[in-house]
């Protein structure tokens, strides 16, 4: 079989409904009778809740009903499950549906106000009295663990959750012995996802009270059926999750939410469809972020610049709550040593609960703050040795005849890590060609105009394609069209384009002939979700095997019905042929067979349906890597930072759709630069969100954004059937530290060092001035 | 946030105090404060309107009078009031003191503010807030001061008129001040920010005269 | 507002959408973007932030790009409006923006898409001249989350280019 | 994200408009809407009535009078940054709306919108302080003119009662009279049509031999209200003017005392003002000699 889709540049399937407005979004589903809520939420960090006086508002014209926690029973009251468990939690801490008792940030849901619309819910929201007792807010990560700091949780002794340690090697030896060590404090901060769709859930019981249909604005429609299984005591059968047309999710939405159990909750107990959709308002302080963490690191380093060891410690903010355990510190520890072959390491990481939003993976997840301090370690030794950046990095990297790799570390099931495939020089190499070679020359030429351009560079090693599974069912229909049905929802990655590409040539088909179904839970048994640059791994993989078979099958029924030799049939433009003949049979034609028909037998061996559903269960981990550097000009007078030129080298292993491959980097590229120079979440002594509009939290813009020149390599993985790795986050990873990087170089005349992010114009200026 | 003022009354701390406790007739000075009724044993409930720039909120709530100690002349007043439009709420710690100085009497009040919900999230007018209520003390203080003037020229002690102090669930007209006071509406915008402004130019004298 | 009654809360408007006039009472304070997607159903303006940076909600009035968060619906009363909706032509060609988005690759989530098409649509019939640097200014007040805006701006370019006339 | 109830008033005339504002409370004009939209949706204003001024005939004029470049309050920002009168006129004001917001909001936003929302940092009313500017205001005790330098009272607060609306403003534009006018505008935001973090706008009127005759230098973002620096330009008249005299004075801009807020302190916006200036004053002076004097 000829690849001819699968590695082509297809133009999306997705398309045509979505720029002609007929996609449909949570908020566009035709849904007559709905009810809409406006949910109350704390304006504390930390506080008790004495009371709640809703009389008011229950009053109000338009509006149905007031719902609390205790109106709506002990599942409302009851702690969420935690989405990954973490037993080294002493204290695990998760929200409940509706607060009770107590509230542990500014946005934390507290009532819903269900009315005839969301307008007249806002004017009651305002109206409901709630009488809080407010306590002091720990907002301050640095020092959330010194005696006598607040508590971000009455039921809490510490603000420690608890401390992850990895590493290998013999780190004092290597400390002892290294002909260097330079020390670092580096820090990043938080913000947000900012999905151009914001939240949203809507919920319609079925009249009987033992069905309910949800639908949801998530990245993991099978969580939230999951979820709302257990919590509503129904049959997996009777929850129907949908996820729509969604609106972008880079990780938050990933998360089963308050709203997403209580809505549903409130449907059920008014026996009316409600509908939530979240405001940009409610966003920013009810949907997770991300990045706050603290560093201290040592890095030990030789005589040439190859880097021997790194040694640190972590905190890291996990804001009030934990609703995905411990997976950001762990992704955080897990992304060490990153590409670089050293020869010990060791990591503490204390997990800190805050009175702010609580964190949960944002695109990179761990990943963009562990390149960021190694990259930064990295920059330092080359520049305490006067050798070149590159240099320290060729010298420092896992050498292509290293491969496959075992880092040191231990994966989550407590088995080696293994790097798979790639070449990290050579990709450096490709980034390095590409940039051009006479920037030295540049830099000192603008330098004598007083112009300050400046160099930065960024490795990444990304762990994709994380367990357990996803599922496909691929089924030909008697009409000749393919049905692909799968549990791996897209939020704009282009599911649908891939899946058919790589069934397509299996077939003989083109893309167009199949119709994908993702995200719909009663269409396909089971599902994880779309989250850390996995799906192409593991949906896509579940996809050519299901499409292996059904293809086998169709030879094999053909080879009885044309009397032919399976191996002289070939798959073509829907038909099975016999090659150098003109005898063939459709592909529909086969399926009518397998469909049946009454009284007449199958053929022997053969099941019903010219169909089969495979799941690609990932037990190893497939690493892609990359190299980006970029050009900067910074402005001394103001402070401006301007980005002249980016070049990304990458490697995701073997590319299904390189145009899609392409808009994942320079998606996630840009969202780098936003953590790098425009996006802080601010947050004021007592725990009140300070930037919470779009003219306070500044979103990357196209007339800041450059272009982003792309070379590719391909190193296959050999841990999957098609040879593929995540590319989803692979943008992000690396781009804050490249940037920082690049800034640094271009002020370097005035000795300034840059050992956080976001930096603002304002914040450099005050560098360049101390510098 | 704290906010710490302090300015000087031309009556000795024996007649200042107990008109300082006199709260239906100091309410008056405090700008954009009117008092809605006496609850009894120093708590009373009223509201207190603020505009920032083109923002109106109007707080009503409780204050109550605490740790009154009539020898050392100090006393705290804990202020809680919720904007009627839900946009937040603000609650407030004041510890006042009065000492002699001179012929007068120096008070000083320190503040502790906290503002929570919409209120408090304005990004970039926070920087004004605290201005805000500084000007907002200070304008008390003025008030109170040409108060006092007023009365005296009438010849009417500060203390006797301080004597009379309603208690129980008054009525609330009865308790409008004896003597003219600078009417004060809502703090107006312009007397607010000019003297934010005037702060902002001079930062040196932020506690008032 | 309790004390206002119906009447001075509600007007009657007539508005012509994509063609078609379009009658209706409107509550005062709905934003014209609401009116669309919830009275005539027109789901296909998208509502991103409803304090008028995003852009999402990005429609044509009486041929000017506006943000329809930041206008009341009865505020429309007379005025022709273009959404995303009506930009394909009735036999479903697509307009040149909607065919250079699909071949460059210029959406991901398809959110912010409705806004950025009907932007450059407006701003590329009145001058189909601009280059890449005029581009980027006309789709500045559009925020899109996935794409890092180079593919945006590369549709944007190659339907200047066929909206000249050059091939 | 949904505004709260109020009355809409669709006046057709002035005098409906001032009877209206008269007779109610609580109101708010609503005319390009992009500042007061926002403030409804995110209920950070709650009137009672919305008057809505887009229905009255003859606010939406640009025409030269003896007194000046005369521009209807009901201007959109996209007619005025295109008007012919103005690029001949007033071109920094087209150039400084070229920085105000996006183009979706320049086709409703209107001057008379800005300068009545007073953001502290905005270009219109930057402008209208470069050149003098005279508000025309109207109210139920009849028309009255007020001078831009008393139009801000305070923080976003304009010199109007709540019966009077702003119906339009004129510029005293300058007449070349034989010398050669150049004029600059600069500023820095964050990104491309955010509020400025500190704007200068300049002009310069410069005879044959290069001396400035007249200056205007305002800034915005510095202070509540826009700010003339009276000491720069008195330093500029009577001079030649070239980079070394831009550098002199353009330092001046940095020794006023500026505001501050939760996000910018008085040190940065100084070095801006300081930044802006200079960048402002040399294009004025490129354009003023043709770009003779780079």
């Amino acid at each position: 079989m000829g690849a001819r889709y699968f590695g082509a540049a297809v133009k999306r399937l997705e398309d045509p409904k979505l720029i002609t407005g007929r996609g449909q979004y949570l908020d566009d589903i035709p849904m007559p009778g709905v009810l809409h809520v406006a949910v109350v939420r704390s304006p504390h960090a930390h506080a008790l809740i004495n009371a709640i006086d809703a009389s008011m508002a229950r009053g109000h014209a338009g509006v149905v009903a007031v719902l609390t926690a205790d109106d709506l029973g002990e599942m409302a009251r009851k702690p969420m499950p935690m989405m990954a468990p973490a037993p080294m939690v002493k204290t695990p801490l998760t929200q409940s549906p509706l607060a009770h008792g107590s509230v542990h940030y500014v946005g934390e849901a507290v009532a819903l106000v269900v009315a005839e619309s969301r307008a007249v819910a806002e004017d009651a929201a305002a109206m409901v009295m709630v009488d809080y007792d407010p306590l002091p807010a720990m907002v301050d990560l640095a020092h959330a663990l010194n005696e006598g700091a607040a508590v971000a949780n009455q039921a809490l002794q510490s603000n420690l959750a608890g401390t992850l340690k990895g590493g290998f090697g013999d780190v004092a030896g290597v400390f002892a012995k290294a002909a260097h060590v330079f020390k670092e404090s580096l820090s990043l901060h938080r913000g947000g996802c900012h999905a151009m769709e914001c939240r949203g859930v809507m919920a319609r019981p079925d009249p009987s009270g033992n069905r309910i249909d949800i639908w949801s604005s998530t990245q993991s429609p099978y969580m939230v059926r999951r979820a709302l299984a257990l919590c509503l005591g129904m049959d997996e059968a009777s929850v129907r999750v949908t996820a729509p047309d969604v609106g972008g999710g880079f990780g938050p939405k990933a998360v089963v939410y308050a709203e997403d159990y209580a809505i549903p909750l409130a449907a059920r107990h008014l026996g009316r469809a409600l509908k939530w959709v979240e405001d940009r308002g409610e966003h920013f302080v009810a949907t997770t972020q991300q990045r706050d963490q603290l560093w201290e690191l040592e890095v030990a380093a030789d005589a040439q610049g190859r880097m021997l060891g790194v040694r640190g410690h972590c905190l890291h903010d996990n804001g009030a709550y934990l609703p995905y355990g411990v997976v950001l510190p762990v992704t955080s520890m897990s992304s060490f040593p990153g590409p670089y072959a050293l020869e010990a390491l060791e990591i503490s990481i204390d997990v800190i609960y805050t009175n702010m939003v609580p964190n949960t993976p944002v695109r990179g997840a761990g990943r963009p703050n562990t390149c960021f301090v190694l990259e930064r370690l990295a920059d330092r030794v080359a520049r305490e040795l006067g050798i070149s950046r590159e240099d320290v990095r060729r010298r420092s990297f896992v050498q292509v005849s290293q491969f496959p790799y075992e880092t040191g570390m231990k994966a989550r099931d407590g088995s080696p890590v293994s790097y798979d495939t790639g070449d990290y020089v050579q990709c450096l190499e490709r980034a390095v060609d590409k940039f051009e070679s006479d920037f030295k020359a540049r830099q000192d030429k603008a330098r004598a105009e007083g112009r300050y351009i400046g160099m930065g560079i960024a490795s990444y090693v990304e762990d994709t394609g994380l367990a357990p599974y996803e599922g496909a069912t691929i089924r030909v229909q008697p009409n000749g069209k393919v049905l692909l049905l799968t549990g791996a929802a897209a939020q704009g990655q282009g599911h649908k384009t891939v899946f058919a590409q790589i069934a397509a040539d299996q077939l003989g088909i083109t893309p167009q002939d199949i119709t994908v179904e993702a995200g719909d839970t009663s269409l396909f048994p089971l599902g994880i979700g779309t989250i850390a640059s996995r799906v192409a791994v593991t949906g896509g993989s579940s996809v050519h095997m299901a499409a292996v078979e059904t293809r086998a099958k169709a030879i094999k029924v053909a080879s009885q019905v044309l009397e032919a030799q399976e191996a002289d049939l070939v798959l073509e433009g829907g038909f099975v042929k016999v090659s150098g003949t003109d005898r063939q049979v459709s592909l529909g034609q086969l399926a009518l067979m397998l469909h049946g028909n009454f009284g007449q037998p199958l053929p022997a061996g053969i099941a019903p349906g010219l169909s089969a559903t495979a799941f690609y269960e990932a037990r190893q981990t497939t690493f892609a890597n990359g190299t980006n550097l970029c050009e900067v000009e910074v402005d001394i007078e103001t402070g401006a930072v301007k980005i002249l030129r980016y070049v990304v080298a990458h490697d995701c292993g073997t590319l299904i759709n390189p145009m899609l491959v392409d808009g994942q980097i320079r998606g996630g590229v840009v969202h780098g630069i936003g953590n790098a120079l425009f996006e802080r979440m601010i947050y004021d002594e007592n725990g009140q969100p300070q930037t919470t509009n779009y003219g306070e939290y500044l979103l990357p813009l196209a007339t800041e954004m450059p272009r982003i020149e792309i070379v590719h390599m391909e190193s296959p993985s050999p841990r999957n059937p098609i040879g593929v790795k995540g590319a989803g986050e692979g943008g992000t990873i690396p781009a804050a530290a490249c940037v920082i990087s690049a800034i640094e170089d271009a002020l370097s005349p005035f000795h300034v060092r840059l050992s956080s992010h976001p930096l603002s114009p304002q914040d450099l200026v005050k560098l360049i001035d101390q510098g | 946030m704290k906010i710490d003022v302090s300015f000087s009354v031309p009556v000795p701390p024996q007649q200042a105090w107990p008109l300082l406790l006199d709260v239906p007739r100091i309410v008056p000075c405090l700008p954009g404060a009117s008092l809605t009724a006496d609850l009894g044993d120093n708590r009373y409930k009223g509201q207190a309107t603020v505009k920032v720039g083109p923002v109106q909120l109007t707080f009503a709530g409780e204050a109550q009078i605490t740790d009154i100690d009539d020898a050392a002349h100090t006393a705290r007043v804990i202020a809680k009031g919720a904007d009627a439009k839900g946009r937040g709420s603000a609650s407030a710690t004041a510890d006042f003191a009065l000492v002699a100085e001179g012929e007068g009497t120096l008070i000083t009040v320190v503040t502790d503010l906290q503002l929570v919900g919409a209120v408090a999230q304005y990004g970039r007018a926070q920087g004004l807030i605290k201005e805000i209520a500084s000007q907002i003390v200070e304008q008390f203080a003025a008030n109170l001061r040409s108060d006092i003037l007023a009365r005296s020229q009438e010849g009417v002690s500060a203390s006797s008129a301080a004597t009379d102090r309603p208690t129980g669930d008054a009525d609330v007209a009865s308790m409008a001040p004896t003597a003219p006071v600078a009417p004060i509406r809502e703090l107006s915008a312009f007397a607010l920010l000019w003297g934010v402004i005037k702060s902002l130019f001079s930062r040196k004298n932020q506690s008032g005269q | 507002m309790s004390e206002l009654d119906h009447a001075q809360t509600t007007r009657h408007i007539s508005v012509t959408v994509n063609g078609t006039v379009y009658e209706s009472d409107v509550l005062t304070r709905t934003h014209l973007g609401d009116f669309l997607r919830q009275e005539l159903g027109l789901t296909g303006t998208h509502l991103g932030c409803e304090h008028g940076v995003c852009g999402a909600c990005t429609i044509i009035l009486d041929g000017q790009p506006i943000r329809s968060c930041l206008m009341l619906a009865v505020q429309a009363n007379g005025a022709t409006i273009r959404t995303i909706e009506g930009l394909a032509q009735a036999d479903g060609t697509l307009h040149p923006v909607q065919e250079a988005f699909w071949d460059k690759h210029g959406l991901q989530c398809g959110f912010c898409t409705p806004g950025m098409v009907t932007t450059l649509a407006a701003v590329l019939e009145a001058d189909p001249t601009l280059d890449e640097t005029t581009i980027r200014e006309a789709i500045s007040g559009n925020i899109c989350r996935c794409t890092g805006y180079e593919t945006i701006v590369d549709a944007a370019l190659q339907a200047a280019s066929r909206m000249r006339g050059d091939h | 994200m949904k505004a709260s109830a109020f009355a809409y008033h669709d006046p057709k005339t002035v005098q409906e408009l001032n009877s209206l504002l008269g007779s109610l409370d609580n109101v708010r004009i609503l005319a390009g809407g992009q500042s007061l939209m926002p403030m409804l949706n995110m209920r950070y204003a709650f009137p009672d009535h919305v008057i809505d001024i887009n229905h009255i005939a003859g606010l939406a004029e640009v025409v030269m009078t003896p007194q000046g470049l005369r521009i209807g309050a009901m201007t959109r920002q996209r007619i005025v940054r295109e008007h012919p009168l103005v690029l001949e006129h007033a071109p920094v004001l087209a150039e400084a709306l070229h920085w105000v917001g996006h183009v979706q909001t320049r086709a409703r936003g209107t001057i008379g919108g800005s300068l009545c929302h007073l953001d502290p940092a905005a270009e219109q009313p930057c402008i209208a302080a470069l050149y003098d500017a005279v508000l025309h205001v109207s109210g139920p005790r009849g028309p009255r003119d007020v001078a831009m330098r008393d139009w801000v009272i305070s923080y976003m607060t304009p010199n109007l009662e709540p019966d009077e609306a702003l119906l339009g403003l004129t510029l005293p534009v300058w007449s070349a009279q034989g010398q050669s006018i150049g004029h600059g505008f600069h500023e820095f935001a964050r990104r491309h049509g955010d509020y400025a973090i500190v704007a200068a706008a300049a002009l310069v009127s410069l005879d044959a031999g290069g001396v400035v005759r007249r200056a205007s230098i305002a800034l915005a973002g510095v202070d509540v209200k826009p700010v003339r620096l009276a000491v720069a330009e008195q330093a500029l008249v009577g001079h030649v003017l070239d980079q070394a005299l831009i550098g002199t004075v353009s330092a001046m801009a940095a020794t006023i005392e500026m505001m501050e807020d939760a996000h910018i302190t008085p040190a940065y916006r100084g070095r801006l003002a300081q930044t802006m200036t200079k960048r402002a004053l040399s294009d004025a002076l490129n354009r003023a000699t043709g770009g003779r004097n780079v």
